[in-house]
This record gives C-alpha cells, structure tokens and sequence, in this order.
C-alpha cells in the first residue's frame, strides 16, 4: 500500500485544528503560529499532489485510497483526486495561510486584560479555520458519495461558530446588536446549508437504494456506480433519475449559491470577518460548484441535459441579478458578496453550457475566482479595519492617504471585472465562449454582466478611494508588512495566471473532457471550416 | 527581428511596471526612465522599419508566436505578434508621437508629486496600445483594447482628489465596456463561426460565411469601435476625458487610443467588406459623428473639450473612410496618423497655453497670448492649418481624400456622405478658427482676475494656483515636442503623398481601388476649399471682429444643446443612469422582501405552526398519558391490521 | 368456561385501570389505578403460565410484584415530597414541565 | 379443581369466576370513580384478594397467597398510610379541568379496551395445557427453582432494585435538618416575645357536655374559643361549632326551669336566638 497522501493532506490541518485549540489560553500568538504553520505544511502537501499528479494518467482518478468503512451499508473511504479536484485541493491549501495571515488580530480579545483560563477565542478562530480546511479538502479528495456528503455538511459546524462566533466588528453598533445581527447572519447560514444538505440526505440514501435494487448491493462509491451505468449493470429511469439530480443540484446550488437561494451569503459574508468571508466564498462555496461538475454531471448525465435550460437562465438570472445588487449595495462586503453571487453565475453556466470551454473555463474561474475574491475582500477588510465601518459613504479619498491600498484594491477589483491580463479575464471569456457556442443568446445576455461588472467595481473604488480625502481616514495608515505579504503574493498570482494559465488549464483539461464525455456531449463544430493552411495568412 | 516584436511591447511594459512597483526611489529619476522605456520603444520600431523597408512588398509580415496563451480544447489563443505595414505604421505613430509626449510630460507634470506614478501609467499605455496594433487574433487584440482602456482609465483619473476627474474616468471605462462587450460577443461569434479567432483565419475565410453571420460581427466590431473611438451613440466619454491632465489628452484621446476603432475596422475589411449593411452602418456612424463632434467643437468654450469636438469629429472622418471599403482604407489610416500629428501637437498647444495661463482652460478668458507665448502660437497655428486642410498642409491631403471617396461611393449615399463630410469640413474650419482667435488674437481678457465662483480651472498640478495669470513659454522639453509634431503636421501629408507613397505602402494590407467620384477630384478640392473659406471667414466675422464677451452669451437652442454634447449625457442620464438606480433600488428591495422574505416567510410559519403545536405540550401529565394511551391503541390496531393484512 | 375469559377480565382491570390514570388528579389514586393495571397483567401471566403449562408466567408476574412494590415506595415518596413542598398531591398542579 | 384439563373448567370454577370477577370489576370501578382516595384504596383492596382468589384458582398458590400478604397486606397499607398522611378526608373533586380529557380519556379507553379484547379474541387461545404437571414437585419449589436458576440473574437485579428503592424513599421522604432544633426554653422566650398567647391553652369540650377534641370550649358568653381546638382541626376547618346547640340548649332549660317555677312569662331569656 502506498502512502496515503490524499488523507494525510486533509489530516494535517485537521491535526492543527487540535494543536491550535490545545494552546494555552495566554499564550495566543503561539496559537497564532501554530495555525500558520500547519497551513503551511498542508500547502506543501497540496504541492506534493500537484506534483504527484500526472494529467495524462488514464482513468479518472489517481492516488486513490479505498478502505472499508460500513461494509453494512456500502460505504467505502474512497479518496482520490482528477484535475479538477487537486487544483482546487490546491487552491484550498493556497489561500487558508492567507486567511490565516490574514486575521491575524482579528480575534484577539477586546481588552487583553481579561483572563481567562477557559475563554480561548483566538485558538477556537485558528482551529476552526484549519477545520474547515480539513473538511474543504477532503471533499474535494471525496469519490465516495457518503464520505463526500459526510464532510459537505460537518463543514456547517466551523462555518457556523466562525461567523457567528467571530464577527466583524466594524460599524456603529452597540455589541448586542451586532450579535444579534451575527446570529442571524450564522442561523441563516445554517438553516439554508441544511435544508439543502437534508434535500441532497433524501437523494444520497435513494442512490443507495437503486444501487442495491438493481446491483444487488448497495454502493456509493462514484466509480462503481459510473462503471456501472457505463456497462449497462445500472440504469436509471428516467423520473428516478431527474429526482436524484434535483435532490443533489439542490444542495450544491445553495452552497454555491445560485439565485434564488442566495441570500445567506450577503448576510453571512458581511457579518463575518473578512478573512472569514473568504474562507465562505473562496473556499467552502467552491464545494458546491465543484461538487455540481463531479456528482450531479457524472452520475446523473441524463437529468443534466434535461435540466440545463432552466439552470442556464437561474444562472444568467444570478449573474445579471447579483450584479444589479452590487450595484446597489451601500456595505462593502455586501458588495463584494452579491458580486461573488453574479460571479458563481458564470461559473454555473460555464458548467452547464455543456462544452469543452464552459467547462473548461468554469473550473478555470473557481480557482480564479477564488484568488480575486480573496484578494479583494482581504484589501476590503484591511481597509474596513482601519476605519471601522463598512459602508461606502464614510470613505473617501484614501488612495491619497494609502497608496499601495488603494492600489492593491484596485488591481483586485480590475480582476473582479475581469481585466484582460487577469486571472479571471481567461476563465470568464472561456465560460462566455463555451455558453456562446451553444446558447448563443444566453452568451450575449450573459455579456452583459461584464458592463455590470465594471460599474460596481469603479463605483465601489471611486467612492472609497477617489475624491477629497475624509476626515475620518486622514490618519488612516497604509499597508503593513503582514498585510502586504498578504496581497501582494496573491495580486502575483493573478497577473501570472492571466498571462500564462496553461499550467492550471493543463491539468483541469484532461478532467474537463472526462466529465464531458460521462455526459456524452461534445462541442458544436464551427460553421466554417478553416484549414491549416489558411491560417498562415 | 522576431524578438525585437516582443521586446517593443515589453520594454515599456517593465518601464511601467518598474515605475508602478518601484517606491518612492523611483521619483526622482522616474520621468526620465518612462521617457527612455518610450524612446527605446520608438528606437525598436525604427528598426523594424528600416528592416521592413528592406525587404520585398509580399515578404514584410512578420508573424512570432510566443507561446500558447489559453489552450482548452478546440479553443486555442496564443500570444502571437503579427506585423505587417498597417501595424508598422501604429508602431511608429505610437511610439514616436507617445515618445514625443513623455518628454513634454516630463516639463508638464515637473510639479506633481505623484508624477512617477504618472509616466507608469503612460508607459502601460504604451505597452497595451502596441499590443492592441501588434496582436496576431481578436483575443489578443481585445487583452490590448482592454489594457489602453484601463490606462485612459488611470490616466483621465489621474488626478483623483477631483470627483469631477474620478467620475470621468470612470464614465469613459464603462462606456468603453458597452463596447467591449460587442468586442467580446463579437469574438464568441467569430469562434462558433470559424472555431478561431486569429486574424488570418477568419480573414481568409470570411467570404465562406454566411452574409448575416459576417453583418452581425461587423455590426458587434461596430459598437466596439464606438466606444473606443467615441463614436455616436458612445461618444458621450470623450468630452469628460479631458478631466485628465492634457498630455495625456494629446496622446490617448487625440493622437492613438482613440482611433483603434479605425484600426479595428480597418484590420477587419473583410469582415466588413462581406457584410455590406454593416458598411452602410460604420459609415452612417461616421458621417453622422463627424457633424456631431463638429457642432459640439463650435459651442465648448473649454479649449480642450473644443478640440475633442474636433477629435471625434476627425475620427468620424476616419471612420466614414474605413467604412467605404477598400476605397477609403488608406486614406482612414493616412488621416489618422497626420490627425495623430496635428491633433496632438494642438493639444499640446492648449496643455502649453494652459500651463502658463494657470491651467485656466476657458477660452473667453484667454486672448492674444501670440505675443507671449510665441512658439505656441506657431506651432498651434500650423496644427490648426494643418487641421482645417490648409493647402499643402497634412490636413489637406488626407481629409480631401476621404471626401473624394466619399462621394465616390456613388448614389445618393454618395452625395449625403460626400455632402456630410464636405459640411463637416466647413465647420471644422469654422470652429478651429474661433479657437484660434479666441485664444490668441483679440484683446486679453485674462487681465481681470478671475472671479472665484466660476472655478472651471484643473487646481492639481502642484503649486500653480491662484492669482492673476503671467502667460509665458513653456520650458524647452515641453516646446520641443510641440515643434516636432508641427513638422509633421505641416509635411507629413505631403510626404505621403508623394508618388502614392502611403498609397503604395499600405496596399498590399488593405488593398485600394480607385473610386470613381462623379464630381472629379478637382471638383471636390475647389468645394473643399470653397467651404473652408466660408468656415474661416464665418469664424471671424463672428470672433474676430467683434470683441469676445468673457462670459459666454446665452445663444440659441442648438448653441446651448451643443453645449451639453448635444443632450447625449441628458439622454443618458434620464435613460441609463435613473433607469438603472430605480432598477437596482427595487431589486435590492426585491432581495430583502420577496426572496429573503419566502424563505424568513417559511420560517416564520413553521415557527408558528410550532408555536400552535406547543400548546400541545401543556405540562399536565395526564394529557400525555392520554397520548400514551392513545399510541398504544393506535399500535395495537396496527398489529392487528397487520396481522389481518 | 373457557379459562381465556380470564384474560378477558385482565383486558377489562387494565383499561379500567388506564382510564383511571387519565381522570383523576390525585396522585395517590392515580398510583392505585397504575396497581390495578399492574395486577390485571399479573392475571394474564398467571393465565397464560397455565395456558403454557409452565412456571414462567408466575415467575414473571413475581417479578412485576417486586417491582410494583418498589414503584410504589418510590412514588409514594415522590407524592409525599411533593405534598410537603406543594401542599397537595393533585398531579395537575405539577405541570411546570412545558414550553 | 382439576388444572389438567386441557380447555374448559369446572363448574365450580367457572361460578366462582362469574361471582368474582363481577365482584372484581366493581371494585375496579369503584376505585376509579370513588371520591375519596381512601374508598378508592379499600376498592382496590377488594379488588385484589379477588385476583388472589384467582391466582390460586389458576394454579400459582405462592402467587396467590404472595398477593395477599404483600399486595393487599403491605402495598396497600401502605397505600392508605400516605392517604392519611396526605389527608384522608380531602376529598377529591371530580370536575375535570383539562378541556377535553374526559372525552379523550373516555375515547382512549373504549378504543382501547375494544382493540385489547379484540387481540385476545384474535389469539388463538383455545388449548390449554394445565399446570398439573408444572406443579407436580409443588408449586413453590417450582417457582424456586426458576427463579434461582433460570431468572437467578432477573432476581438479583430487583433485589438490587428493591433496596435501591427503600433507599431512594429514604432519601426522598428524608427532611435534612438545616438549623438547631430550638430548645423549649427558647421557644417559651419567643412565645412571650412575641407577645402572644401565654398561659396555657383552654381545654376542649367545656361543661363536660362534649369531651371530643374537635369541640371548642365555650366563653363565659356563651361563644366558642377556637384557641381551645388543636390547629391542625382548625386549618382543615373541622372545628364542630356547638355553641349554638349550648345555648339552645341552655335556653330550653331556663324555659323549663321558668315553667316549672311559673316565673313571668314576659321576661324572655337574652341568649335565645330570633
């Protein structure tokens, strides 16, 4: 047996998580450095996947791991990993030292003169971090339907406490209210991930069912059960089949989110912290849009096709509605929450438009997205954290006061608007192509979410950073060095991937053909046929 | 030389990002390292030139793959360089009027703090336009439309502690948006079409494609050379883009951002050329734009939204020409790079005046500056002739021209674009003329301080401000520009005229037919001239023999439209921006009510339903015994039934 | 006479005795009522011990009556501390268990 | 009687039955329905030496006499123990206060009872096979037998349950003295303190007319003196007032007296009531 590195990257942070919580309650910065460290070490094993990884390996997964778990029912411990999935375990592994980094203070306590032996919320913030990384990770790693859906809701728990544990604590509001507010914001949360997790509990134990009627054991291991149907074993009918798939996409809409159940993560993005909000949106939400292309695509290819025009207008629905909201948003991180949903929009649609470019390009823009965003509402909160306030009306001007923050605020909001030279330029203008080529209209209508997209960004960046300066920022200070080693690696990150993204969209590719070719599509051929030898003009 | 291509892009790529990256080491030295990324650049072209000049007619393309930008599946986008004579041209008005214009930045912005950031940005700008001209495919091509974007963007915001100069920049980006994205879906289109996008390929294999697919690329190619060279209906940024410091005027909104619509246009004759409505369209854009931008020139008392009047107008020239087909490709590439001469050379006028006149920039309060600003006057009055067409001028050759081809299209299109572009040149005349007077003839109505509630001035650079204007030359490193850029604007068109020179230059990349214009091409010079008589003549009998009032008169109905960019920015305001605000202000409401309120609907039901329920729960023990009991009865009539079944 | 009318007779005591633990309120003759019940299925043991033609039956209905007997110490405590406390043994006035 | 036979019993039995089983069910009623906790008790006394009765006519003698000397001996003495304790006069008021339980109850009950004789009716119960042989070695040395071996595990268990549940009554019943138990000096100290009634109580049952507790002494007035009855008596309100009786009483006399000395009949006695 080879070493199992697929669990032991998820272990790790999850071993941290312990160490972290373990740490003396006065000594917070070790706690602090524990976390760090631990991230780091998961990062590095997310390095070793990636190398370990070979694109044009046949079969679907690699570095496999299968053990029994409860033979009773099925349920295997099966890991293993395609293009898609190591890139995201590595995007994962990427931005949690980041998030790390980056609430670095955000939860020391109030006033340090309060000790206390039990009361730790610096290591339960770090710990609960790093258990969500554990969980994140492993989901990707997931080809067992149960483990998968084990983990995809264990992760509410983290989630929970960290936004309603671990607010922001911006704005002029007495602490009651902003508990209150938190609260809601993290029941919200809660309530959404679990009524969808409960849909997708329905659809789980009805894959089991079929399985076992028609295998004569019951499985849920996505290998098999593709194998399966792909000699024929297992066949689906047709309501069955469509059923299960709602059941699932339900859940994975949700968490990714999709318009209309949305609205959890404005609340949850703007009551949590920043580096919170990242983990939300950057991280966890990926699970969703990531699950849609592994689970909802490769065992249900027939209740896909079915379902793809209304999930092609809920997602163009998200993208121009999450815009128009953006718009209209007067809290920063809202903003930057409603533009994560228009974002999750083109992701989805990319996704479902079925073709080697939507898909290509969707995968491509979770991890783009995942570095913008993160680097976006980073700047948001180094910015907000000075100030103390999250609405757009009490900044201003501060680009006069702190360059480099209004810059990096700029970059990242140019790569929010995909910029070509960007990261996200590639990956949207792929999703736009590939959506193009086979719902023409859909394309265009979908287009117009990048003149949207210009609109809140600029408003947003004129508004705080434009004009005379405030009175309330006139102090404000500018980048430190911490927060610089935050943003700048990451603002790297975006200009080299929108330059040179081949080696992600290497090893995303081969996957992306593998799930096309479990849904039977394939691209639409162009009108015209132009040879080689044209080319050369 | 292949490596040379990348490298012209690079160098003031690295300028830029050393200048953006560098710190505050950078400042002092800063100027002058943007100033020499761009000198290098232009130095590279040159000897691209000299290279491509050596070299036979069909051998001088140059084509370099660098390597494999986005590759996923069947869609394939390189970063590929593609050099012919068209780009070549670019390259070296880019290079060389850009080179030109960091140098007069370096005395324009000598008092600016942040002026390292500035040439940053200048030398991106370089950097995105020679990738935009340089690209081998539309996606590539886009990356460069985009980039200049984003550095007109910086730069018309350059001076962001104005909210008047942020919300300019951020007008111009969005409208250039709307324009990108037929750019975008214009792209999408061509991919389903012809599963590529590189210029060769779809150029090839254009006349294969159905004549509707070809009018909807070229239409969607339209709208992007709208916004980019704010073309009517996109047209409405350009006026607020002088908000940015007037260099940068010169450079981006007058000599070479905005004319990537004709470049646009131009590169895609084939497109265009299959699809003849869409041609019918460029050129209705054109003529229509050239007349707009001409009224809106003779009402703008701001010198510098007067000549971006002008700028419009002129690439409306360009444009018309570009949309006649081969016929007028040549002479839109030539009226372009001798408008980039004179155009920036006038700017550079108005950014001199400007500066010894305390950055005032309302026109009826300049007059007479000729005696004290000599070398400007000079310099902005051969531009000026070059720019009404003064015989023997730059102006003269090209734009006469593009009104001969017009009137060749034949018909009566023919006669209303010719008839256009020949009223255009009229006012033309007449509107460069009042500028001209305005600002230096006439009697000098800066004496009187200005009054300070009519702060219409740009406060930023630096220290200048406040008290009575002492108009003086400017330093030499800003004088030096502006002579060389009227050199050519006095002898380009010549030159290029000679032998057909540009003619023959061009063809083999655009190709040219010689149209047939019904008038004959002395005709149209003797009509052009005859118009450009009655502009000046009109001009002076208003400007200058009467004295100029300082403040400006109330005016007639299409005088006072005029002002306001002719209602553009009123239209746009009622329409788009209320329309949009009421649309997102009820959305946002929408969101918190309707589908946040299903869902906190769902849970507030549930919550009462349990709350109903609870009531169940009343604590007395012998309620729940009954319900034990109950159960129990229920249980056993379900053994029984069971039992039964 | 069959020897199954005992058993019906049991089914009679135990809901007689379940009807009694609904209605009254006094704790102690709810307690009896709960004997009764108690007893109507001692019966049925019995019965069915012959019925079977073994001793279980009877053993288990031992069982029952130890129980019922340590149920009846217990709850007759119970009732006698919550009388001191409550001054009454009406099982409505300890409704304190509810939402 | 004959505990062999397979199905049927004999006549005396099955008299037996009938009588005791009519006799059963009344006292079960009775026990539901009778007011006072210490009818119910004595019902269901009643009710169990009839179960008895039957144990022993079905063959379980230990369990037959068990259930008198236990149940009907010690449970339910102990039963009327607490009742007393409790009060055994407070009776108990049979309106229902829960709105619906006695439908509901009534409901439950039929159903129930329906369904549970249904069951058994269902069953098919028809062989019998006696515990003549069971009983063969003697039924209490059956019964020993199984419960030390078979159930030796189920028996040690509630012995451990019998002693947990005598200490648990302990525990519950047990009232831990929180202060010093004043001593009688301190209470007579506090008494005078308090200012209270100091002298010693009146005796009860005054001119030896009644010398029951419960009867208050009369005041020179002819009034009674509830500081004569013992409070309990008093809070529970069973105080028996006769000074009416006592001054009826003594009225009657006076007129008696007066007739007898044929005394003025326009002097009427004050006390005699209008």
């Amino acid at each position: 047996m080879s070493f199992p590195l697929l669990t032991v990257t998820a272990a790790v942070p999850a071993a941290g998580a312990l160490a972290t919580a373990a740490v003396p309650a006065a000594r917070r910065a070790a706690a602090k450095w524990t976390a760090l460290v631990f991230s780091l070490a998961t990062l590095v094993l997310a390095g070793v996947q990636l190398a370990r990884f070979d694109p044009d390996a046949a079969g679907p997964f690699q570095l496999t791991e299968s053990h029994a778990w409860i033979s009773d029912f099925g349920v295997r411990y099966e890991l293993g990993v395609d293009g898609i999935g190591v890139v995201l375990v590595a995007l994962t592994a990427l931005l949690v030292p980041f998030v790390v980094l980056a609430g670095w203070h955000d939860a020391d306590p109030l006033e340090p003169a309060t000790p206390s032996r039990r009361w730790r919320p610096t290591q339960g913030f770090f710990a609960l971090i790093l258990m969500v990384e554990a969980m994140v990770v492993i989901s990707f790693e997931a080809t067992d339907v149960f483990v998968f859906y084990v983990f995809f809701e264990a992760m509410l728990i983290p989630m929970y406490f960290l936004i309603g544990g671990f607010g922001d604590r911006a704005g002029e509001r007495t602490e009651d209210e902003a508990a209150a507010q938190r609260s809601y914001a993290a029941v919200k949360f809660l309530l959404y991930n679990l009524a969808g997790g409960l849909v997708m509990l329905a659809a789980v134990v009805g894959l089991y069912a079929v399985t076992a009627d028609q295998l004569g054991h019951g499985t849920f291991s996505l290998t098999e059960i593709v194998q399966a149907r792909g000699s024929g074993r297992l066949h689906f009918a047709t309501v069955t089949e469509r059923a299960l798939f709602l059941g699932f996409f339900f859940a994975f809409a949700v968490k990714a989110p999709l318009w209309p159940v949305h609205t959890w993560l404005p609340n949850a993005m703007g009551e949590a912290t920043a580096p919170v909000a990242v983990l939300i949106t950057a991280v966890v939400d990926k699970v969703g849009t990531f699950a849609m292309l592994r689970f909802c695509l490769q065992l249900f290819p027939g209740a896909s096709t079915w379902a793809t025009p209304v999930i092609v207008v809920l997602a163009l629905i998200s993208i121009l509605y999450g815009a128009l909201l953006a718009v209209g948003q007067r809290d920063i991180k809202r903003l930057i929450a409603y533009a994560s949903i228009s974002h999750f929009g083109f992701i989805i649609l990319g996704i479902f438009a079925m073709t080697t470019q939507g898909q290509g390009g969707a995968t491509l823009y979770m991890v783009n997205h995942g570095i913008s965003t993160a680097a976006l509402m980073l700047v948001a909160g180094f910015l907000i954290s000075r100030r103390g306030s999250r609405l757009i009306a009490d900044y201003g001007g501060v680009q006069k006061v702190a360059p480099v923050l209004a810059g990096t605020f700029l970059v990242a909001g140019l790569a929010t608007l995909s910029l070509p030279g960007l990261a996200p330029f590639v990956s949207e203008f792929l999703v736009l192509v590939g959506t193009f080529s086979r719902y023409p209209v859909a394309g265009a209508v979908a287009t117009v979410g990048i003149v949207l997209a210009a609109l809140y960004v600029l408003v947003l960046y004129q508004r705080t950073m434009t004009g005379p300066v405030e009175e309330s920022v006139r102090a404000m200070p500018d980048l430190r060095v911490r927060e610089l080693a935050v943003v700048a690696p990451l603002i790297a990150l975006l200009l080299f991937l929108g330059v040179y993204p081949k080696p992600v969209t290497r090893i995303l590719d081969p996957a992306v053909e593998h799930t096309m070719s479990q849904v039977h599509r394939t691209d639409p051929q162009p009108d015209v046929r132009v040879s080689n030898a044209e080319g050369a003009k | 030389m292949e490596n040379l291509i990348g490298l012209l892009v690079l160098v003031p790529l690295a300028g830029a990002g050393a200048l953006l990256c560098g710190g505050r080491r950078l400042d002092r030295g800063g100027p002058w390292l943007g100033t020499l990324a761009a000198a290098v650049s232009f130095a590279l072209g040159v000897v691209l030139f000299a290279d491509m000049l050596g070299k036979g007619g069909e051998e001088r393309t140059l084509d370099v793959t660098v390597f494999q930008w986005v590759p996923v599946g069947s869609f394939r986008a390189d970063v590929g360089f593609h050099l012919d004579q068209l780009s070549m041209t670019f390259v070296l008005l880019i290079t060389g009027v850009g080179s030109l214009i960091h140098l007069y930045s370096i005395g324009y912005m000598a008092h600016d703090e942040r002026r390292r950031r500035f040439f940053g940005y200048l030398n991106l700008f370089l950097a995105a336009m020679l990738l935009l001209v340089l690209a081998d495919n539309y996606l590539l091509l886009y990356v460069g439309w985009e980039g200049v974007g984003l550095a007109s963007y910086l730069l018309i915001g350059f001076w962001q502690h104005k909210p008047s100069a942020a919300t300019a920049a951020k007008k111009a980006f969005l409208v250039n948006r709307v324009g990108d994205m037929g750019m975008s879906i214009a792209i999408m289109l061509m991919f389903t079409t012809f599963g590529t996008f590189a210029f060769g390929p779809v150029l090839t294999a254009a006349d294969r494609a159905g004549e509707g697919r070809l009018t909807a690329i070229a239409l969607l190619l339209l709208l992007a050379a709208c916004g980019k060279s704010a073309q009517v209906p996109l047209q409405s940024w350009l006026g607020d883009a002088m908000e940015g410091p007037t260099p940068v005027s010169a450079l981006i909104h007058a000599a070479t951002m905005v004319t990537a619509g004709v470049y646009l246009v131009t590169r895609s004759g084939a497109v265009f050329e299959g699809a003849p409505d869409a041609q019918t369209a460029v050129v209705t854009v054109g003529a229509v734009t050239l007349l707009f931008g001409a009224i809106v020139g003779c009402a703008k008392d701001d010198i510098k939204k007067a000549l971006a009047g002008s700028t419009m107008s002129q690439i409306g020239y360009m444009i018309l020409a570009a949309g006649l087909g081969p016929v007028g490709y040549v002479f839109a590439i030539m009226h372009l790079v001798t408008h980039g001469f004179f155009k920036a050379g006038l700017f550079l006028g108005a950014g001199s005046v400007m500066h010894g006149m305390n950055d005032e920039v309302d026109m009826r309060r300049y007059g007479g500056l000729r005696k004290y600003m000599p070398v400007t006057f000079v310099t902005f009055g051969l531009g000026y002739l070059a720019i009404i067409g003064f015989p023997g001028l730059s102006g003269f050759f090209s734009k006469d021209k593009i009104i001969e081809a017009a009137f060749a299209k034949g018909g009566t299109e023919g006669w209303i674009l010719g008839g256009a572009a020949l009223l255009g040149a009229a006012i033309t005349a007449y509107y460069m003329t009042r500028v001209m007077i305005m600002t230096f003839f006439g009697e000098e109505r800066w004496r009187p301080a200005p009054s300070p509630d009519e702060p219409s001035a740009e406060p930023a650079a630096g220290d200048r401000a406040g008290g009575m204007p002492h108009p003086h030359e400017s330093p030499r490193t800003m004088t030096i520009p502006m002579i060389v850029l009227a050199l050519g604007s006095v002898f380009a068109g010549g030159l290029f005229s000679v032998n057909d020179a540009f003619l023959k230059w061009l063809e083999p990349v655009t190709g040219h037919e010689e149209g047939n214009s019904p008038l004959g091409a002395l005709t149209v010079t003797a009509a052009t001239m005859a118009v450009l008589v009655l502009g000046v003549a009109l001009a002076w009998a208003q400007y200058g023999r009467r004295p100029v009032p300082a403040t400006a008169p109330p005016g007639s109905a299409l005088t006072r439209a005029a002002r306001r960019d002719l209602l553009q920015d009123d239209f746009n305001h009622v329409v788009l921006v209320r329309g949009g605000e009421h649309l997102t202000r009820s959305l946002v409401y929408l969101d918190h009510k309707l589908v946040d309120g299903v869902v906190n609907g769902t849970a507030a039901s549930v919550g009462g339903l349990s709350g109903r329920m609870r009531r169940l729960q009343n604590g007395y023990v012998r309620s729940y015994a009954v319900s034990m009991f109950g159960g129990a009865a229920v249980l056993i009539a379900a053994t029984l039934l069971m039992r039964a079944v | 006479m069959n020897p199954v009318s005992y058993l019906y007779l049991s089914a009679l005591l135990f809901t007689i005795g379940g009807v009694g633990v609904l209605l009254r309120r006094n704790a102690i003759v709810v307690f009896m009522c709960v004997e009764l019940m108690l007893n109507a299925c001692n019966l049925a043991f019995v019965t069915f011990s012959r019925m079977h033609g073994n001793l279980d039956g009877q053993v288990f209905a031992f069982f029952t009556m130890v129980v019922a007997a340590a149920e009846v110490v217990v709850g007759l405590a119970i009732i006698v501390s919550v009388y001191r406390a409550r001054h009454s043994a009406s099982v409505d006035d300890a409704s304190l268990l509810k939402l | 009687m004959n505990l062999a036979a397979a199905s049927t019993t004999s006549t005396g039995e099955a008299v037996q039955f009938w009588v005791l089983a009519v006799v059963a069910v009344i006292g079960a009623l009775a026990t539901v329905l009778m007011k006072r906790a210490v009818h119910s008790a004595l019902s269901l006394a009643g009710t169990m030496i009839v179960l008895a009765v039957f144990y022993l006519a079905n063959g379980a003698y230990f369990l037959g006499i068990v259930q008198i000397v236990v149940y009907t001996g010690a449970i339910m003495m102990l039963f009327l123990f607490v009742v007393m304790l409790v009060g055994v006069t407070a009776a108990d008021s049979l309106r229902e206060t829960i709105r619906g339980q006695r439908w509901l109850a009534a409901a439950c009950g039929l159903g129930f009872g329906i369904l549970l004789v249904a069951g058994v009716a269902n069953a098919s119960l028809r062989h019998f096979d006696g515990l003549g042989r069971a009983n063969a070695g003697g039924n209490v040395e059956g019964l020993a037998a199984l419960v030390f071996t078979r159930y030796v595990y189920a028996f040690e268990i509630t012995g451990a349950l019998l002693i947990t549940a005598a200490v648990g009554a302990m525990v519950l019943t047990h009232r831990e003295r929180t202060a010093r138990a004043a001593t009688q000096r301190e209470l007579s100290q506090e008494r005078t303190r308090k200012g209270a009634y100091v002298a010693p109580l009146p005796a009860p049952g005054t001119y030896a007319r009644h010398n029951a507790n419960d009867i208050p002494a009369l005041l020179p007035d002819g009034t009674p003196s509830d500081l004569s009855v013992s409070k309990v008596l008093r809070d529970r309100g069973q105080v028996r007032d006769v000074s009416r009786e006592a001054l009826a009483d003594l009225a009657a006399l006076e007129q008696r007296s007066a007739e007898w000395l044929e005394r003025g009949r326009d002097e009427e006695p004050k006390g005699v009531a209008q």
